[in-house]
Order: structure tokens, then C-alpha cells, then sequence
């Protein structure tokens, strides 16, 4: 199993699960963001990932705030409400062997967000963008968002009155090449799905419900951990095996699905009834709307496509990141601003 | 008047928009400046892809004043829509030179004027073979005609040709071919009846032709930018598009042959500003360029980065607001909201360029001005320095390094026992930066936000961590004048009036200051937050008028604030039509001053 | 220290954020307002849902002083994080209301205080058999003992209980029965030995309970005000939803029930300002409200509503910047920011509330100016007013009728020959305003612009139309002033120094005024543009302060901008820490200029 | 047929088609956004449309200027750059009597109004909103915009560098229910399906592909004409027929859809080969997927949903425009304020 370090209780870097922690939370007692920072503390710390090379990116939120949390070896941005994945980019191309991890909300991305994942999605950059989505905007006590299901009341029994926004079916239409759903409850799932996220060379997005206890938790909502555990759907069953790890799952031929991602790593699909194809766009987009349609939450890989090619490959830069270049890169000979001036005078 | 005056008029070219008389413009103006002469050009274009009309004004003067001439002695109204209010526009005896072939015009409108009228689209017609190149190359009859008439040389003009349409020989030969139609018939049937003339002239030793945003992108190439992101936006967005080629020209490649820089069209100016902000985080020198409508978009990250110590450079190539307002005039009226945007006590340095050679000096110094206060440093140009083409000194190569400014590397950290991302060690209020990869001191990790902090970059609601905090960013600001490019004083007589003035209005102000019989003493502002110098000066004159671009007085108000003691003494003339600014106007606001004082 | 201080005291309850501990302290709050007490109360909470320490400070003073009182006398630290610093702070002889269960506690950090020891759990253990209710209801048994302790008749406790679980009978008899295990348990081992009491009074004739933002969103309601368009944030989401609650009760239905307004949660601030810009361009009275990010995002659109002529009313609710700064502390920071947001040449009169009563008659009178004007207003409150429940005097029905301003209806068409959206007929620099519908008149259809305009709306690029045009504006602007809320005079001895405040800051400086010798002349700005009495203010004083919460000085800066020949005699003194201003601190401020002057 | 008016040369109104006319054009010679114009004053004039109860909106860009050349005699607001959807939905909610006929273009959708296009396709607001696709930014000289295509090169031969977003799709995939595309250059289908727009109770988009014979029309452009021409394929053969007129188009059964629109109006839809059925939104999202995959340009009547409930209807508003009341419906009486302080008292 890949979630069987090398020594006990360390790591591959012989660091142990603790330090890739972060400052104590100040999310509510059960709150679902905080189970999204365990799994992602159990990703890193389980990958060996280096701390240094990610950076934290999130937005404005309770979910935003989560990155104070989790992995305090690496440097973050916490910076403004919507607006994440602009500073994410930048951040990126200035250094690319820094992955930025991107903390979201569903207020923070699909409301006031929107314009920026939408062309996020389309340009590509490396980043594992999660979406921590409770259907509300905790941090500002409990208004609708985006994704708020119309047939889901509030507290105080109003519905939305505008259709939610079902952000992996949006994903898939702007081609995204990696779209994920998982539950914050369902460790399980979530680990596998963002370790292979953090082994994609593009912008790999996961949609994760992460039931808000203090404001939609209550029975009518569609958000909260009764309802999704009721509704959940696996597609399949994920395996992550990290690229210095054999794999040692036996399974049957036809049974299980193995996705080779950038990194050398394989994510195992095991079939669970029906076999679901991950790397068709279409199928994707029908089979989860039909299921919302049924009422099931479905979730897991839902698409990948390892073929796209990522924006800094794309963009033919250099290898060094372009923070460390100094100035005999980046300043021209005085030969050149004469070659320049040339061009001026006639 | 004197039978002949040599060297110093001006000429106005009334076209249709995006009909190909640029390109006959601007050969005319190459061809002056061949001639040694230092012309001025303003293109007074309208917000319209053709159709609407255009004008265009060349001037030549003994001194190469650059600044824009309020009349002009020389018209060809070659725009139906526009030919009456342009001749109304003139005063009597100004050279007319008119299509002859233009249908329905009065002949009485020309009364009063010195006119030559030429059969444009006859002489096309006969001269022009190709049907389909002539409605292009029509435009090149004019450029005969006048050369012709006022004496281009056959040698300035086909050097002026043959260096716009560069490579093309073919082309430059029938664009030549086409402007000699223009010059027989000038020959052959018009008689010289008016004064002007041109020859050849001196004035072009060690002077470059440059637009201002060719020169700003220019600036950000030697300064060390490695990162623009970028949405378009009149009169911002050549300074990206000379950028893209500048990098791919002079931006030496690694030795895979790969990019040492990314250039990325954002969605809208929130994206472009936040993404330069995210890279200046990371530790790559970067920027944005934009006009007003971007800047007023980009208020909300610019006060993470104000707060959060994130350095980017921003580029604010002024039009005319507010609003949409008009897009291709120019004004300088973003100041006070540059300088105050974002909620809460914010402040963001300004630096003033008024030419092509500070264009490229100030970009490539923001970046240093950027790294070491580790804040956005606005650069406040317009649509005049930016869009129209300029004689200008030749760029000097920087003579300051590149300076990444108070660094967290590993050797700082080794001195320092005590670390913070924002503790004030040397007490100038600017702490050391931390850049991912650039120490390998796990102190320094830690997560930058625009909430309030404490020393250690870690959350804090306390009111005296945060009041702290706000003082040492307001002494950090202050503090920026130490490097900020200082003002420039013009001497002068007496202590009476004195002038302040910024950016483009220097051109109208020197020239205005040179034609007055007493010499009034000129300070040019280059900066704000205002170096102590300019309270100075302000103290030494009973009285200071400011000239500026803008209706509200701007940079007037920002000096009331800065120096309440002399505020009783800060008048300003304020001139915000769009056009560039005249020196009869700078002339006008003085003699009137002093008059009454 | 006398042996009995009667009603002149505050209490400070420190605990954790989200534990219900706020509706306990509510119901001593509402207790003594039943008493007769004008309390003040500051709730000064974290920037989080659950967790984070938060205190709850609850005044008594025989004026009913509401401004925050720097020290307390009382303190009850329930907050284990925070129990030492919370004691540190207390000066020696503090009352101190202790968990006694609490673990691990040093005795030795009680010493110098009067202290009651109270072991809430155990008491919470025997007196509560509901282990799941139990959580919640332990917070009554502090209210019990406070009430035991310093003389809250059991009356009132009821009243005030029944009050805050309104129609719930049960719910408040269970509650009340929580609050009386701790009164007994107090009756029957605490032993009186602090001199602090309260007794019945009279300061409650005419006086409300109610928070600023309410009161701001009842103003929308009476003021005639019929779309919002808002986005979520602290401090200014309340409004919004008192008003979504207000608009369902009080604005009458028409005759199928159906609603006579629409409240709309846009996707964030750059389309709720848009959506109030465009009712307000259809003619409905529309607002939003927000707080300093969302004012920074705002503020192109408003440019446009500005320049187009557009009324709209934004509310913004201060809060502590720069950038996220302090979502849940108080600032007046946004001054300049408001004042000259936007690109251009701009400027947005602004409106200072200082209570409840004002909220209500400003916010109001807001959609007149707006629909008078066809201009933006701002109405810059806070979340000390918003956010805090203030006794304040009962709002009284608006005597200004809703004026929709100048219209452009088929009677004045009828009477003007020459018609233009622009066209300032009447010389106040006010055009009339169009709104579809409204005529039959098929001259006022045209298309509305924020590019530049001539007085028929068209589209011009001439530079006198749009200097014309600039100059209009900037009379209309000054013009405000005759409707703006006029500042408030409060006469003082002497010519030397004098006295500015505005907004929260009143309240400070009223109750510092009151505690001194001299009494210090003081003006309360209530608006921007200032109006002509306030340079007079100053003229008459050697010397202004300014009393200000914000670093910069920021209403200091607008006066010298406004009054350059006074600027010298502008002085500043600020607080931004975050907390609501005390009269200490003005009165420290005055003083220390006293000696100077 | 429908574009037979009353009376020769005035619609029932009793006005001729010029009345339907605006200020001189200043767009380029040649610009398809003037076709558009055109076909915006047709359908106006042949509907007998009130130029009072339509409000012209747009945001910034050639595109935007337009409707200062049709229906001068209906109000408009040029507002600012991609935010057109928020001004509009707040003129339409302030005065339910006015349909706000928005005019856009690729970049002021696509690109800077991503945001607010998505959240105006969820809110349903009663309007019709075109965009005058020519993938690129005319007004600022030619860059790429978001829809942009990866095949279809600048004049200098760039090519972008980001995946084109098909607006039509995004519209399906966020639930609008009245989806449409058509071309500047081809009246006789957007004409009629102008007019179904205008009868449409909701949100109805019309993505139009207009050339910019400036920067965007030359051989290896996929937005010019020639490309659209050659690559144009048309779903059905479209016929409006006004409420108040009859149906006097003779068809056989099976070979022609009737759509009948909130006004009593009906959309006719003339099977042309394949039988598309445009109730079925993802067969929809399918079909022009697969068609921009082979290099197809679809167009006409994408998807048609008029059980959908707009915005005004959701709200319970009065009918009564809320800009046309006064005080006595806006201010509450003394005795209202009187009982709300009482709850302020004790
Ligand atoms: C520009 C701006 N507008 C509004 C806010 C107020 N605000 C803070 S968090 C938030 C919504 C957060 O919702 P979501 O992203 O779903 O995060 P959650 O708290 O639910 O995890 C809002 C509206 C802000 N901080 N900035
Ligand atoms: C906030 C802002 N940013 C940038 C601009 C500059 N600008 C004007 S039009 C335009 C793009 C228009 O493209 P599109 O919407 O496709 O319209 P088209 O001209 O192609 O019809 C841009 C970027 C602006 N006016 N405002
Ligand atoms: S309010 Fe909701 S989202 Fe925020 S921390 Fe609490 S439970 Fe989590
Ligand atoms: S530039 Fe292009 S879009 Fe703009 S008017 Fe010309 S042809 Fe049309
Ligand atoms: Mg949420
Ligand atoms: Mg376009």
C-alpha cells in the first residue's frame, strides 16, 4: 500500500507526519476544512514532498485560511477574495519548480471567483486547485453561495433562488485536463486523488464537500455529512503508488484501470459496479449530470488527460526559474541597447 | 510678413481615420528629421478603429521644441466631413492646400488663405495604374506636394520612405513613385506664394525617434523584468507589444535558446495586476501596464501588496477620465486616486517621466524602487509621452545595478537572532524580504497575508501590533525619497512667482519660460511622496502657481497635504482638454500671475 | 476608594468566541436598559466563527455615556487562553469573577484583586440535568452572580431574558432558572466587598435599543429606497439583512401581496454596485452596502456613475485596513480612498453618521441627495455604530418628503425649447435627469455614456465640450453642500484651540469635553464637500484638531486641501488601533496641545 | 411569412423600418457587428416592437458601440468593460417593463466578463444578450480574446496559447435555457431568431460570429467570412411567426419543430438533414461539441427551454415597475415607524 512509509512513523526525507503540520486550526469543532488539511498534511507527508518547492495559495474564507494550518514549512499567500488563482499563476511562472497548492471555497471560487477559474482552467498552469465546497459562505455566517442547491434550505428554511453551480461540470467544459470530486470525510478517497493531483504537470481541480457544522449542516441541506454520505457515489476505488514505490496491489486484468501520471507515479482506478471510463470528456460531463439529476453525489477521478501540456511548457522558458536569474541574464550587454539605439536614429 | 521664415511652423494633416495617411505622416516627419531637423509631431487620433477623423500636427522650430503648437501656418483639410470647421479653424493667411477634386465646395472658403489646390484623385487616377494599391498610395501624393512646396529634399524623402517600409524595397520604390506624382504636379503647376520654408538643420546630434512606450518597454528589459502580465487598454497597450519584442530581440536566451522572461494577456486587469503581484512574491521583477479604467480595477490587490510588502511595478499611461472618457486624449488626472486607492491608510510612491530617455531611465529604476521599499511603484506617464513619436536624447545604459534590495538569504539570517518578515532591523521601516528557494533558513517560511500581523508575519488582531505596524509603513513610505528621482530646478529672477510642473507639461513650460522676457524660477516635480527640496522652493516664492493636466488641480492638492505650512502660497493652472499641452497656455497662466502679484 | 459607585462602572466578560457566551452578556446589557441604565456596550470579537478569545464590555455611566471606556472595574476572565493577559491588564483592586474549577490555575495571579471565585462547572454540573443543553446554559450562571452581585433586580432579569428569547416561553424560563443557580450560589457564598452597585434610574425615557446598521437599513426603507444589491462582508452585512426583514414587514405589499422592492445577493461587489448604478439609471431608488474591500472594487463603476450622472447610495460600513486588515475592528479610514476613487478627475460627497438616530435620517436622506445630485453618496459609517447596540434617542419620521430632484417629465420638457440630458438650464450645474417611462418626449431617449459627452449625451471628442462638461461637474459637486447635513457647532471658551471630529468619534470627544476644566469648542463635520461654516470654524481658532481614527489623518488632509489658507492651523490626532475611541484618548490629545498652545 | 409587415413599408405600429434606425455606424466598412445592427433593426421593425419598452445595453468595445446605431429612439447605457450583465439585470429588476437588449463582444464577455456572464446565465433575468464574435479585441487593434480558436493565427502569425471557449457550450452547461448561434453574415436565420429572442421570457444568448475585416478576416482566421461560410452548418431552417399573425407556412408533419414562446409567438424549426431535437440539452452539448471537433460551425436554435421561470417571476415583485412608485407606496406611515420602535423599547 502506498501509504506505507519507508521507515516507521517517517518518511522517505525521514521526516515524520508532525512536521508537515501547521498552527492549530481555528475552523469550528468538526468543521470539514479541517479533515481537508489532515488529508492533505497525510498526502505530503506520505510522498516525502519537499516542503520548500509548494506554496500555499488561497483566497478569502474560513476555507482560505486553512493553509496556516497545514505544511508551516512552506511559504504561502493568503491573499484576496476571489482572486487566488491570478496570484497563483504569477507566483508560478516566476518560479516554476514551486507547485502552488490552492485553497479555495465555493464562495471564494464559483461567486465572486468565477472569471479567474474559469480562465485558470483554461490556461493550464501547474497547480492543484481545491475547492472546499459547503455550499455557503461560512467566514461571513452562513449566506448561499454558488453552489447552493435550490432544493437545499437554509437555516432559517430560505432557498437559493438562482441554480447551483456544479464546478466539475464546468471544469470539463473549459477542458480541464484533471477533475476530481471527493467528500471530507472520506480520507480514503481524498489522500489517493490529491497525491495524484500533486503528480500532475497542469492544473489538476478537485471539488471537495466539506460540510459547514456551524451553518448548513442541518438535515434539509444537501451539504451536509448525512447527506453526502448518503448520496456518495464512487466511481471507483483509487490506489495511489508514488513513482519510488513498486506496486504491489495484485489486481484482475479489466478490474482496474492504471493511469501513468507526469511524475512516473500511477493512480489505480479499481472498478466498483458499472466501469467508468475517465478519460472521456463527454461521458464525464453526462454521467455526472445525470446522477445529480438521480440525486447521488458521484465522486473520484473523474476525468484526467495527461496528454495536455501544461502553460510553462507551453511558453518555451527558460529552466531556471525566473526569480533566480540576476543581472548578467537579465540586463543586455551595453552592445545591445546600441544595437537598439541604431534602429532609432535612421 | 517676412517673405521668408525658415524652419519654424507648423503643419496640420485633417484626414479620415485608418485610411493610410499615418503612414504618409509619418514619412513627412521622418524625412524632417533626416534633415537634421528635430520636428514634433502630434497625432491627435480619434477612439475609432476608421472613419472618424483624424489630424495630425508636425512642427518644426529652431529650438526642436516638442511641445504641441496651437496654430499651425500650414492645413491640408483632406477630410470632407471635417474641411469647413478645419479652414474655420485658421487664421487668414494660413497655406491651404486642398483636394481640387472634393465635390460641392464653396469656393469662397478658401478666402483669406493661401491655397493650392491639387487634384488628389485626378493625379491618382493618371499616375496610380494599380486600382486596388491606389486608395493606400494616394495618400503619398500629399507627401510630395509638400515637400515640394516647402522644400524636402528628393534624398530625406526616399531615406524617409525607404526606412518605414524597412526591408521592402519593392514597396518603398512605387510609395517614392507615388509621392513624385505629387512633386511634379507641385512643380509643374503650383506657384509659390507663402513664406515657409525648410532646410536642412543641425538639431539631430546624438537624438534618437522614439514613442515613449517603446522607450518605457525598453526600461523594463534593462531593469530586469522578467515577468509582465498584461490586459490591452489605449494608450497602455503598445508598451506590452514593444515589450514582447524587445524580450524576444535583446533578452538574451539561455543556452537551450530558451525565454529568460513570460508575457501573459490576462483576462482583465484584476488578473494581470494580481499575477504580477503573485511573481513579485516569488522573487521575479515584475510588472503591469495600464491607463485609468485598469488602475481603478487593480485598487483592491494593490492594497494586499501595499500591506503584505509585495514589490510590482505599474505603469499608469494616462488618458483623459473619468470613465471611459476619451481614450486616445490625454491628460494627467489619475493622481490622487493612484496616490490614495484601496481602503484604509495606504499611500503609493508616484515617479513622473517627461520624456522618451526618462521613460526608459524611471521604468528601469521602479524595479530597484520596487525590490528595495518592497511596495508598487506607480509609473505616471500619458497617452502625449506614450503614443506620439518623439526626438528625444539616445538611452544611456543604466549606471545603477540591478538591486534585489533587503534580501532574507542565508547570510542576513545568520547575523540576525532574531528574525521577522516584517521586523524593522535597520529602523528605516523596511524589513527584509523573503523569496521562496532564496534561503534555506526555515524561518523564513511563512504565510504572507493582508490581514494584520505582527513582526513574525503571524496573525494578529492586537491594536498595538497593528498600530505598529501602520507607523512603520508610513516611515517606510516617507522614507521612499531617498530614492525616489529628485526634482530639477530651473533657476530663475526674483522671489515673486515661482512654477511647479510634472511629466509632459515640462515641454510647454520650457518652452513658454524661454519666450517670456523675465525668467520665472521652474521646479520640476519627478517624484511623490515630495522630496524635502520642493518645500523649498516653495518657501523661497511669495507665490507658486502648479501646471498641470487635470481639472481639480492634483498634484496642487497633493502638495497642500504634504506642506500644509505653504499651502496658502499653491495656486495652480489647469488645463484638461486632451490635446497636448501648448506653451501659449503655460504663457497665458504666468502673464496673468504676474499681473496680479 | 469610596465604599459605594453607584452606576458608574464597566464590566468586561472575556471568553471564548462562539461558545453562546454573547447572549448572556445581551441579557445583563438588556437588564440594565430595563434598570433605566443607558449601558454602552463594545463587543470586541475575533475574525472567526468558534474558538478565538472575544470580550463583551458592558458600561454604566449616570450620562450614559456610549463610547468605550479605556479601563474596566469589573472583569470576568471565562477565557482559560486568555485568563493571565486578561489579569495583567487589570489595574490592582479590579473585581475579578473567576472560574474557581478552572485547572491549573496559579492562585498568586488573583493577588491585588478583589476576586469572587465561582466554580461554574460544578454548579453547571448539579443545577443543569440536561447534559446537552448544558454547554449553552452554563453562560447563565455568570448572569446570575453578576445580577447577585452588583444589584440587578430579578425583575429585570426576566424582562430582559423573556425580551431576548422573545415568543419562546419555555426557552426563557429554562434560561432564567440557569441565571438563578448563579444568583443563589452568589447569595449564599460570596461575601459583598467591592463598592460597585447599581440602582434603577431614569435614563432611558425616549431612548432605543438598537444597532447602527439597523437603523441605516430602516432609513432605506422610509427613504424610499426599493432595490439592493449587495455582496457579503463584515461589518456591513447586517444591513442587508435587517433590511430583507424590515422590507417584509413594513413596506406595505400592493394589492395581490405582492413585494414592492427586491433584494438582490450579487456575485460580488463589482456587480452589486453595478446592478444599484443600473436601477438607479431605470429610476428606482437603489443602494448597496458594503466595507473597504468591496468600496476598492467598486470603483470603476462608480466612475461611471459619476460621469454618466447616475444616483446610486453605497454604504460603507469602515473597517480596519489596509487590504483584509481587521474584518471585525473599527476604523474611519476610507476617506480619501472614497472621496477620489476612480480614475479622473472624480469626487464623491460622503455623509458621516455618528449614531443610530443619524444612521437612520442620513441613510434616508442619502437617496434624496443621490436622485437630486444624479451623483453617487457615500454614507460612511462603521462598525463601532453598525455593529455595537447603542441606546440611542428613538428614530423620528422623516419631515423631508422623497424628492426625486430634477426629472425630465413632459411638463419641463414642455416649458424648454432647448433640450439636453447635460444642458445645465438652470445654472446649479444640475442637469435633468431621464428616466424611461417617465416621459412621452421622444427627445430624451439617447444612450447613455461614460465616454465623453456633449449636453445631448452624444459622443464628442472636442476639448472645450469636454472641459465645459468637467467644469459643470465640479460645480455641481460644490453645490452639494446646500443639502449636505450642515456641521454641528458645540460653543467652548477661548479663540486658541478648537475642536473637529466626525461620525463614532463624537461620542469620545462629547464625554472627554464634558470631564474638562475648559471647556473646548468643538465642530462635528457631518459631511464632504465641507460646507463654508467650517472654514469659519477654523478661522476662528489659532489652532484645529482634528480628532481622527485612521494613521493618516485623513479628514486633516481633505480640510488643508479644501482651506489651503488655513491648512497651516490644521492639526491631527489619531487612533487606529482598532478599538472604539475613548474620551482618554481625546482627552489626552487636547490636553497635551493645551500645554503647547 | 413574418417579414411581411401590415401595410407596405410600415409595421403595425405604423412605422417604417428607418424609424427602427440609429446614428451613423462608425464601425470599419465591411464589420459584421453592422450586419448585426441591421438585423437587430429588422426584427424590430417586423415585430412592431415600442422603442420605449427596450433598453439598449453593452459594455466596451466596437462591438459595444453598436447600439448607438439602431432603435435610436430606445434609452441605452455604454456601460463599462464586461460588466454590461449587472447594470442590466439592475435596469431590468428597477423597471420590469423594460427588456434589455444587451450587445457584447467576445473580449467584453469572454474575457474580462467571464464573471458576471456565468452569474447572469444563472439569475435567468428576462433579456437577450448578443455577442458580436469575432475573436479578437477589435476596439484595441487586434489581440486574441478568450474565444479565440489554437488553429486560427493573428496577422503576424501568433497563435494563442489557450484553449477557445465555446460560449454556447458554457450557456448549456450552466442551465441557460434559451441557447443560440448564428452569423452577421447570414439574416434570414438571425433575423428570425432575433425575434424568438425578444419573445423569450428569460435569458436568451445569442453567440453571433461577426468578422473584423481589420484584424481578424484574413485567409487562416476561423473567424472570417470566408471560414464561416464554408464551415457554417445549420441545425434547422428557422421561421418566426408573430402572435399576431398566422401561421402560413405550409409544412408536412415530422418535418418541422413548432416552439411556442411566452408571447404566444412561435419559433418554426424546419428539419434541414439529421433531426435535432433542442429540448435535449445535452444531446446539445454533444452535437456542437462533436461539430467543432470536425471543424463545423453550428448554427441556429441550440437549445430552447421555456419552462424555465425568470428572475422578476421567481421574486413575487409587484407588476407595478418598481421605478414608477412614489411615496405612498415606497414610505412607510408614522404608525409603521411607531410599531417598529416599539420593538426597539422593551
Ligand atoms: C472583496 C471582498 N468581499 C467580501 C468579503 C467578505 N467575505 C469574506 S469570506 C467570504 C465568503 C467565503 O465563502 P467561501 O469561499 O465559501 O469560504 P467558507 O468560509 O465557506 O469556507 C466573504 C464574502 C471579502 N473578504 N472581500
Ligand atoms: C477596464 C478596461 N480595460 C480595458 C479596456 C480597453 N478595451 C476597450 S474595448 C476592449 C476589448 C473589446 O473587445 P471585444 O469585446 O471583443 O469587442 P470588439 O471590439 O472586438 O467588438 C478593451 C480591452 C477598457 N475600455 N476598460
Ligand atoms: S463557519 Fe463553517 S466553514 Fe467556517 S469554520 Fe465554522 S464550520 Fe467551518
Ligand atoms: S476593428 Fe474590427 S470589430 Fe472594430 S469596427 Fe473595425 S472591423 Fe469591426
Ligand atoms: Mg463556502
Ligand atoms: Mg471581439
Amino acid at each position: 500500500m502506498s501509504d506505507t512509509p519507508i521507515a516507521p512513523n517517517t518518511n522517505r526525507l525521514g521526516l515524520t507526519k508532525s512536521e508537515y503540520g501547521g498552527m492549530p486550526s481555528t475552523m469550528c469543532k468538526g468543521c470539514g476544512h479541517d479533515r481537508i488539511s489532515e488529508a492533505v498534511i497525510q498526502a505530503a507527508y506520505d510522498l516525502g514532498l519537499d516542503a520548500r518547492n509548494l506554496i500555499k495559495m488561497s483566497g478569502i474564507g474560513c476555507s482560505s485560511k486553512t493553509p496556516a494550518y497545514f505544511i508551516g514549512k512552506a511559504f504561502g499567500l493568503n491573499s484576496t477574495h476571489g482572486r487566488m488563482p491570478s496570484f497563483a499563476t504569477g507566483a508560478h511562472v516566476a518560479n516554476r519548480d514551486l507547485v502552488p497548492l490552492g485553497v479555495s471555497g465555493d464562495g471564494d471560487t464559483a461567486s465572486i471567483g468565477m472569471g479567474q477559474f474559469v480562465h485558470l482552467l483554461r490556461r493550464n498552469a501547474r497547480m492543484v486547485y481545491i475547492v472546499e465546497n459547503n455550499g455557503v459562505y461560512g467566514l461571513t455566517k452562513g449566506q448561499f453561495s454558488a453552489t447552493a442547491d435550490r432544493s437545499s434550505p437554509s437555516k432559517r428554511g430560505a432557498h437559493p433562488t438562482e441554480e447551483a453551480i456544479d464546478l466539475c461540470g464546468l471544469a470539463l467544459e473549459l477542458g480541464a485536463g484533471f477533475v476530481a470530486r471527493s467528500f471530507s470525510g472520506d480520507k480514503k478517497q481524498l489522500v489517493p486523488l490529491l497525491k495524484s493531483a500533486l503528480s500532475y504537470d497542469g492544473l489538476a481541480f478537485i471539488d471537495v464537500i466539506s460540510p459547514c457544522v456551524t451553518f448548513n449542516n442541518h438535515e434539509a441541506s444537501t451539504k451536509s455529512y448525512t447527506y453526502q454520505k448518503e448520496h456518495d457515489v464512487h466511481f471507483h476505488d483509487p490506489t495511489y503508488v508514488a513513482s519510488f514505490e513498486h506496486i504491489d496491489v495484485e489486481y484482475e486484468e479489466g478490474e482496474t484501470r492504471d493511469v501513468r501520471l507526469h511524475d512516473g507515479s500511477h493512480l489505480l482506478l479499481r472498478k466498483i459496479d458499472r466501469d467508468y471510463d475517465p478519460t472521456d470528456r463527454h461521458a464525464a460531463s453526462r454521467v455526472i449530470d445525470e446522477s445529480r439529476s438521480k440525486g447521488e453525489v458521484l465522486t473520484g477521478m473523474i476525468f484526467i488527460d495527461i496528454a495536455k501540456t501544461s502553460l510553462v511548457s507551453s511558453m518555451q522558458m527558460t529552466k531556471t526559474p525566473l526569480a533566480m536569474l540576476e543581472e548578467p541574464e537579465l540586463r543586455p550587454s551595453r552592445s545591445a541597447l546600441e544595437k537598439v539605439m541604431a534602429g532609432f536614429r535612421f | 510678413m517676412p517673405d521668408s521664415i525658415v524652419n519654424d511652423f507648423s503643419l496640420r494633416i485633417a484626414t479620415p481615420n485608418g485610411t493610410g495617411s499615418q503612414t504618409s505622416n509619418l514619412i513627412i516627419f521622418r524625412a524632417l528629421f533626416h534633415m537634421g531637423l528635430a520636428p514634433s509631431s502630434k497625432n491627435l487620433f480619434p477612439s475609432n478603429i476608421a472613419g472618424l477623423p483624424t489630424w495630425y500636427q508636425i512642427r518644426v522650430s529652431p529650438e526642436g521644441w516638442q511641445a504641441r503648437r496651437e496654430n499651425w501656418q500650414v492645413l491640408l483639410p483632406l477630410n470632407p466631413v471635417t474641411l469647413a470647421a478645419d479652414l474655420a479653424e485658421c487664421a487668414p493667411g494660413t497655406v491651404v492646400i486642398d483636394n481640387a477634386d472634393m465635390k460641392g465646395v464653396e469656393e469662397s472658403i478658401f478666402e483669406g488663405f493661401i491655397r493650392y489646390p491639387v487634384p488628389f484623385d485626378q493625379i491618382a487616377r493618371d499616375g496610380i495604374s494599380d486600382a486596388k494599391l491606389r486608395p493606400k498610395l494616394r495618400n503619398l501624393i500629399y507627401v510630395g506636394v509638400v515637400a515640394e512646396l516647402f522644400g524636402i529634399p528628393e534624398a530625406s524623402l526616399r531615406a524617409s520612405i525607404e526606412s518605414v517600409f524597412s526591408k521592402k524595397k519593392a514597396v518603398a520604390d512605387i510609395n517614392f513613385e507615388a509621392a513624385m506624382l505629387g512633386a511634379t504636379y507641385a512643380r509643374e503647376h503650383l506657384q509659390k506664394k507663402d513664406p515657409y520654408r525648410l532646410t536642412s538643420a543641425e538639431q539631430t546630434a546624438g537624438k534618437i525617434l522614439i514613442e515613449g512606450n517603446d522607450a518605457t518597454a525598453l526600461g523594463c528589459v534593462f531593469g530586469g523584468c522578467s515577468v509582465v502580465a498584461w490586459y490591452p487598454i489605449t494608450p497602455a497597450s503598445s508598451v506590452a507589444e514593444f515589450l514582447i519584442g524587445h524580450f524576444a530581440r535583446v533578452r538574451e536566451k539561455d543556452a537551450d535558446g530558451a525565454n529568460r522572461y513570460i508575457v501573459v494577456q490576462a483576462e482583465d486587469e484584476l488578473a494581470a495586476v494580481g499575477m504580477a503581484i503573485g511573481a513579485g512574491w516569488a522573487g521575479a521583477r515584475s510588472m503591469t501596464s495600464t491607463s485609468g479604467p485598469g488602475v481603478s480595477l487593480m485598487s483592491e490587490n494593490l492594497g494586499l501588496a501595499y500591506f503584505a510588502e509585495i514589490p510590482v511595478v505599474v505603469f499608469d499611461i494616462q488618458r483623459v477620465g473619468p470613465s471611459t472618457g476619451l481614450p486616445t486624449r490625454t491628460q494627467q488626472s489619475d493622481l490622487l486616486q493612484v496616490a490614495f486607492q484601496s481602503h484604509g491608510d495606504t499611500r503609493f510612491p508616484m515617479i513622473f517621466p517627461t520624456d522618451p530617455k526618462e521613460a526608459f531611465e524611471f521604468s528601469c529604476a521602479a524595479f530597484n524602487l520596487a525590490e528595495h521599499y518592497q511596495t508598487p511603484i506607480f509609473v505616471m506617464s500619458d497617452l502625449d509621452l506614450g503614443m506620439n513619436l518623439w526626438v528625444s536624447d539616445e538611452l544611456e545604459y543604466p549606471e545603477a545595478p540591478i538591486d534585489r534590495g533587503k534580501l532574507a538569504t542565508d547570510e542576513v539570517l545568520a547575523k540576525s537572532a532574531e528574525w521577522g518578515r516584517y521586523l524593522d532591523i535597520d529602523g528605516d521601516g523596511v524589513p527584509y524580504r523573503t523569496v521562496p528557494h532564496k534561503t534555506t533558513d526555515p524561518r523564513t517560511a511563512h504565510l504572507t497575508r493582508g490581514s494584520g500581523h505582527d513582526e513574525q508575519g503571524r496573525y494578529s488582531e492586537n491594536p498595538e501590533v497593528y498600530a505598529r505596524n501602520l507607523d512603520r509603513l508610513a516611515r517606510k513610505i516617507d522614507g521612499t525619497v531617498d530614492r525616489l528621482p529628485a526634482p530639477i530646478a530651473h533657476a530663475g529672477e526674483g522671489s515673486g512667482l515661482g512654477i511647479i510642473a510634472f511629466g509632459t507639461t515640462d515641454h510647454a513650460v520650457r518652452e513658454a519660460r524661454a519666450g517670456m522676457d523675465s525668467l520665472v524660477p521652474y521646479l520640476r516635480v519627478r517624484s511623490w511622496p515630495f522630496h524635502a527640496s520642493v518645500a523649498d522652493f516653495v518657501r523661497n516664492h511669495e507665490r507658486v502657481v502648479v501646471i498641470e493636466q487635470n481639472q481639480q488641480g492634483q498634484l496642487a492638492q497633493l502638495l497642500r497635504i504634504a506642506f500644509p505650512e505653504l499651502a496658502p502660497r499653491i495656486d495652480s493652472a489647469r488645463y484638461y482638454g486632451g490635446l497636448p499641452l501648448s506653451a501659449a497656455f503655460v504663457r497665458d497662466a504666468i502673464e496673468e500671475r504676474m499681473v496680479k502679484a
